[in-house]
């Protein structure tokens, strides 16, 4: 599965993109599995309330379900237009 | 349905005459279109427009099929640039055409509320002093809710 | 403000670009124009459209005055028609620039509806089978009840 | 006192404008003025609740004053836009 990151995020996590080989079950599973590995991550994940989250590139929610998916992307909301 | 997401500029007046005549039977045209501007008087010296390619074309696309399900629609056209703009510089524009002027109108309002929360991009103002990104604004996330 | 009633045609791209190049500072323009079309399929051949010089301009003025009084606007731009014309020429636009993109909408619907009801113009659509002079519909009147 | 007719009044009444040399203390007097005249006048002004009138190039009502006026015009409602 692939983790994108935009904006904020991605600067605060260092790189645009990673490959994950774990296979967490919903959202928030893959959020709790990349805070548990650096600082840089718990800082980009501190608060999920200034957070969005698209799987396979449609808008979603952390409790979302993560089976068969093949992209997840973070980032703060959105400022189009 | 014209959806175009692209770094390049482009040219307001010759996409407007070119929307309005392809238009057969259609009394109203509407046009948005959204400037870099220095709203917080930051001295901005650019502007750093980041998008997700694949969603954004998809976000854009469901947008516009929205608004032509709800409006009496004839056409529309979305042109969204990313990448690095300066002010006065033009960012995005709309275009709706419908028989009837409130369709037009509304289908534009539609569309620039949704392109506003809706649609994958993040805008990021770099001035003399140092860079952050544009917060979203309650009041754009307000506006949704009117639809 | 720019406000102008003329037979000739006029160039709805590059007056859309000269406006918005004009402004600073302004986030939004938004645009509408109106086009000829033969909506009851009475297979018109031409739109004649009468008005009142001197009054005419008085009250697109007011319309355009009042609307900047009521908006926080950067500008606004009116062009009117009148004489002959024929399906899909253009009947008139209006433009208007604010730092946000609600007010610059808002004001242009409100600057379309008092056009509609409150600037003396009057159309007469041409016909193969006779010609007829096109009625006020309720609808616009009752619009200007919302501002 | 400048009167001018516009769209099927003047159509009706068969010019554009005329000038009138009486002194009508109301628009509705001019009004009955007119429909005194000739049956065309009558058929233009037969039914007010279609008629729109302005004084001096703004929009005024049938029983305004007509005090100093120099310009009255009869028109059906507008449809600009």
């Amino acid at each position: 599965m692939d983790v994108l990151y935009f904006a904020w995020v991605r600067e605060r996590i260092g790189q645009p993109k990673e490959r994950i080989e774990s296979n967490p079950a919903t959202v928030m599973d893959l959020v709790n599995q990349l805070r548990a590995r650096e600082p840089r991550y718990e800082a980009a994940f501190a608060d999920l309330g200034a957070l969005r989250v698209a799987v396979d590139q449609e808008l979603s929610d952390f409790d979302a379900p993560l089976k068969n998916a093949r992209e997840v992307a973070f980032f703060p909301p959105m400022t189009g237009g | 349905m014209d959806i175009r997401v692209q770094e390049a500029p482009f040219d307001l007046g010759a996409e407007t005459n070119a929307f309005a005549g392809r238009q057969t039977g259609m009394g109203a045209v509407v046009t948005f279109t959204g400037i870099v501007r220095d709203l917080d008087d930051t001295r901005m010296t650019a502007m750093q427009i980041e998008h997700y390619p694949g969603m954004t074309e998809k976000a854009l696309s469901k947008i516009a099929e929205e608004a032509s399900s709800r409006w009496n629609l004839g056409d529309i056209l979305i042109i969204h640039r990313f990448g690095r703009l300066h002010p006065d510089e033009m960012i995005m524009m709309v275009a709706t055409a419908a028989r009837h002027r409130a369709d037009a109108f509304q289908a534009a309002e539609f569309l620039m509320d949704f392109l506003k929360s809706r649609a994958p991009f993040w805008k990021k103002e770099l001035t003399g002093k140092g860079d952050g990104w544009v917060a979203a604004r309650d009041e754009d996330e307000d506006a949704l809710t009117r639809w």
